[in-house]
């Protein structure tokens, strides 16, 4: 779950990491008010959870009152990547002479934490560590002992920091730490972290994601979430514990298992087809989770045709044949439906929709993906 | 033979009065005739699986009792942590976790836990090992492979039944099936299981189930160069997917060019691995001797 | 430092371990006041930092109301094992079923935590671990990883606690466990911890000592320390961080290095005395700190003679000759000092105190000690 | 020749701006002229000692560009942890510990990191290690002893100068004489070096000199009895001390009957140790060869 800017600086001012002095607003009037109190010039910035939103359009800075509303309003009105904007923070501006990058997160291949340190922060950093990959240094960090500051000393030494800055760096780093380790995160990143004209290290941006699997015990995230932009679709998924994104194919599938629902993607492309979406089941889903999947998949406008692949493991066939029969009565576009049934109950599963009429029963995958590539081609016409 | 997992192992399972690690039990049971022990905390005493299984309160103790040295883990993900190192700490060998949903936090300490120690962690989130006609550990359908000289190795839980189940349709027998389990952060890995099956004398070429994030691939692409003699082929998931939502810019500065499909295709083709393009392509590559 | 049953309470109940309902009292009245609101009957327990304060006396069963002034008079009046009684708890009165001995210390054998359960608790817990150590159970805690519920569930299987009370004692455990581990504990425990008749877990009695080295990360109990009974000889000692404990004999000795001290003691035993305490000055003490020593020395009644044993590493020898020089206007009673200097600077230290009258200098620490017993001896005639 | 320390020493000190380190580095310098770094966060590029020796900001840089391979660490309390682990990560072999007043916990911690790695801590609170006419590390003044064949180990700072004196002035050498420190929880211990003094060739027989509270002597017992060839003689210090306050019950459950002076005593002479009454009397036990 990924956190807003705003959000994530909330939780930086908690561990007294320095940050611009900001509000958030929802309306050009909040914006106009927080501008007064923090003081001309400020930046306005989108609170949108993607990449790349200044070259978006999404942050704009503000030099006087009479550019606030244009300015607000511009960028509340946009859609950012297909993200309507509901939220902008008001900033502080600030001048630097630096920006610095600092990140935490989980180096899979390790298994371990490591936090990354660059000199040359702010968005070039991606070209950076391909071109340059020396000039951004990672320690791996003991998930049992934690940050040490003598880690962070190396590091500030290594790029060269100004040794007065390796005091607040350290401070900055191990409170970046406790948030990891604290919240369950996966990723706490600070980029850029810039050296003021002042002299000092400030947060200028903020990103951290929490891992969905810890949300049980990190109770700061249940409201939270409600805030996060979420389409209908999205929101009914998470509902159910469905797995589920949105793509711009034509191919509707629905698979149990993530591994499997890539693969039926794949094999979908091989057979010239486009997936609409990828939806995984889960392990052992029951009619009305399966029945609550299949809506997602036909409220889809863009889908012709309905992939079902099940290979059941703890999956039951005949509860995922119960369940598409359920939703038949929804199917008001009369979208053809392929299905795949093997494994556990497989037998019982097809007897079931032996007697539904319109369906199309695949013998693999291969041929699954070919007859849903088909259908959706002669639902085209 | 096999791999991890003969018809000699011990098998007890914990959290074996849940609703799933009864019934898992049961097919375990009924397919290797080797669960020796449950555990669950206030059952101690109990029997399980007709009467012939007993319960006991802690691994120690069904270690103690039972000689038992393999754990398949079925406990919910919140209890998982405590379950996996209750099993290292009691000295079990093969730990089988079946349970998703794990925090990447105590699957970090997990794996510092075990650095050093002598014990495979298969998974979590693991459709467990099987072993034809000789044991099965976790929840793969008994019924999906034959005994044979093939090894499987699997990120993917439905994609192994379906590499397996091809195979046994062209009549092509498994030594050993393992899944490893989809999660960023697992216990045992490809490479741990290419040495494996590198080591043993029944199987004689191997299959790896790949898909895309990370470079477990990559690394099992470099360890079959460099290490084994026995002809490996692959497929990988993923090559349709939207690209990667990476954890912001850490996880490119981390991952680089590695974790896309093509970059693992690529480093398995190099390596001389022949990639196939869908699951049951799998099968054109496999030579019966 | 050890805290007072109360204050170990007090952090109990802020980690919800289950407790007594009890306040803390100065006077009868104060007490009777608190009675009244928990309600008959009481216990009153002095709180000293004493072991065996039940058998002396410190804990009374108080019935109803017209029995609190005389037993809380007669707590608040003595002395138990030489500490006066300035406090008393106040609490309610549990019927119970069984005493369950819990805790957590240092093994320093292993080099790590040990936390301890027996199922039977209470005063004879000492007996028990030497007749019967098998019916204690202990196991070893990684100090990075922490206290595991498995390892509480295989500790109560082995003592066979009823099942319905593994909950609790899990709670109570961990939350023991966090007490040791946030607040630098050296100790904490529960003894007895009782199970009642309500059949519920409660902590009928609570230790915790904190490691003094690490006192200063834990700002709680610098406060805490105040209240501690301290002799003033043990305050002036404290404040200039000299190592002092008063004990019954009549040479008083002033030493650099536990080690040398112990020596000292038992070189002076050797050779027929007693000394009057330990105290080490530790390393590179100056003369202000040696000042500060000997003055405490020699406000000791018992003292006759006063033993000066500095082998000098860091510690130089002519600041200590300074220090004694200040402090011999304040030897009123002109006891006899008897000085042995080695090591660093013992040659400046030698010179001056060549011009002190009534100084014993000796060669080495054995003839010391004889020169000390020899000169307390003539000093009692 | 001597355990632990030689003249091959490359030594750093961590630290060595503060007023002991700067103090004890030059006394180092001017006993075995090894000293070849320093530490200290923010100096880094200085030098000290006559300029001779440079100033590190990380101990990283310090045995990269001079391969320091002992290091001494003088930092104040509430950094040890910290420098202990920098040098531990470093892979410095040999780190001598005289700063005193480490929180419990934290030695606890760091012995667990230690666990399993090739490196020696001795200490904390430790005065250091002499090997007399080669190299001394840490604060024991360099006069007290010279070179010979006796070895030393000791609890205590100052009664390790003590007996080392005492030989001195009966002419007896010393191959290495150790201060493992006298803390509750410390790196190395009586076993260890004894294990290393038995494996010396040119120690031919050791002093132990302990004290009350713990049970490394009785340890330190055992393993004479069971590993040691060479003759071991032992003082105690503490037979006067008052009842050691133990830690609430826990501690007398935990450490029994051992830890007082009678016991580490008894322990000793059953392991045919023979044990002083006085730190000087130890000279009459040792036979020059």
């Amino acid at each position: 779950m990924k956190l807003h800017e705003y959000q994530s600086k909330s939780y930086f001012n908690r561990e007294d990491i320095p940050i611009p002095r900001s509000r958030i607003a929802s309306t050009p009037a909040e914006a106009k008010q927080i501008a007064a109190e923090i003081g001309y010039p400020v930046v306005l910035k989108a609170q949108v959870l993607v990449g790349g939103r200044g070259k978006a359009g999404g942050i704009l800075l503000v030099k006087d009152e009479n550019d606030l509303d244009p300015a607000a309003n511009d960028i509340l009105n946009s859609k950012i990547k297909g993200i309507s904007v509901q939220r902008i923070l008001v900033e502080q501006a600030i001048n630097f002479t630096q920006e610095i990058y600092l990140g935490i997160t989980v180096d899979r291949a390790l298994a371990q934490p490591v936090i990354i340190l660059s000199a040359s922060g702010g968005v070039e950093i991606e070209e950076l560590a391909i071109h340059h990959p020396n000039r951004i240094i990672r320690t791996a960090i003991d998930p049992l002992l934690g940050l040490q500051p003598y880690m962070v000393r190396a590091m500030a030494s290594h790029i060269g920091l100004d040794y007065d800055l390796w005091k607040p760096l350290l401070h900055i780093a191990l409170s970046l730490w406790k948030l990891f380790d604290q919240l369950d995160a996966t990723l706490v990143e600070i980029n850029p972290l810039v050296i003021t004209t002042d002299k000092e290290l400030l947060a200028l941006d903020g990103k951290m994601t929490i891992d969905d699997n810890a949300l049980y015990r990190q109770e700061d995230f249940l409201e939270l979430t409600d805030q996060a932009v979420e389409t209908p679709a999205e929101q009914e998924a998470r509902k159910f514990c469905l797995s589920y994104i949105q793509l711009s194919g034509h191919i509707g599938c629905m698979v149990n298992g993530a591994g499997l629902a890539m693969a039926t993607m794949d094999c979908i492309q091989q057979a010239g087809g486009e997936p609409a979406n990828f939806l995984d089941i889960g392990g052992g889903a029951n009619a009305d989770k399966v029945q609550a999947a299949l809506r997602i998949i036909l409220s889809d406008e863009n889908v012709r045709a309905v992939l079902i692949n099940i290979f059941g493991g703890i999956t039951r066939c005949d509860e995922v044949a119960k369940g598409l029969i359920s939703i038949l009565p929804e199917n008001t576009r009369n979208l053809p439906f392929i299905i795949r049934l093997e494994g556990t109950n497989a037998e019982e599963g097809r007897n079931l929709l032996a007697q539904v009429p319109n369906l199309l029963i695949a013998e693999n995958l291969m041929q699954a993906a070919e007859m849903a590539v088909h259908a959706a081609e002669r639902a085209m016409v | 033979m096999s791999i991890l997992l003969t018809d000699k192992s011990k098998i007890m399972v914990q959290g074996i009065t849940g609703r799933e690690g009864r019934y898992h039990a049961q097919h375990m049971q009924d397919y290797g005739h080797n669960i020796v022990a449950g555990t669950s905390p206030g059952h101690g005493g109990e029997w399980v699986l007709d009467g012939k299984v007993p319960i006991f309160d802690t691994v120690e103790e069904a270690k103690k009792s039972t000689g038992a040295d393999t754990s398949v883990v079925f406990v919910p993900a919140y209890h998982a942590f405590d379950a996996i190192l209750e099993s290292i700490d009691a000295g079990i060998q093969l730990i089988v976790c079946i349970t998703e949903g794990i925090p990447i936090m105590d699957m970090l300490k997990v794996r510092r836990v075990l650095a050093g120690k002598e014990c495979y962690l298969v998974g979590p989130n693991s459709p467990g090992i099987i072993t034809p006609g000789q044991a099965k550990a976790g929840i793969i359908p008994g019924d999906i492979a034959i005994p044979g000289k093939v090894g499987i190795v699997s990120r993917s839980g439905t994609l192994t039944y379906e590499v397996a189940l091809a195979l046994k349709r062209v009549g092509i027998g498994v030594s050993t099936c393992i899944g490893i389990g989809g999660d960023p952060v697992i216990g045992t890995s490809f490479v741990d299981c290419l040495e494996l099956f590198e080591d043993d004398p029944h199987t004689d070429q191997v299959i790896i189930v790949g898909e895309i994030g990370g470079n477990e691939e990559e690394k099992a692409a470099e360890f079959v160069v460099n290490e084994m003699t026995k002809p490996v082929c692959a497929y990988i998931a993923g090559k349709s997917a939207p690209e990667n939502r990476r954890m912001g810019h850490a996880g490119a500065i981390i991952e680089g060019n590695t974790g896309t499909a093509q970059s693992k295709i690529a480093a398995f083709r190099q390596a001389g691995v022949k990639v196939v393009s869908f699951p049951e392509e799998i099968v054109s590559l496999i030579t019966t001797s």
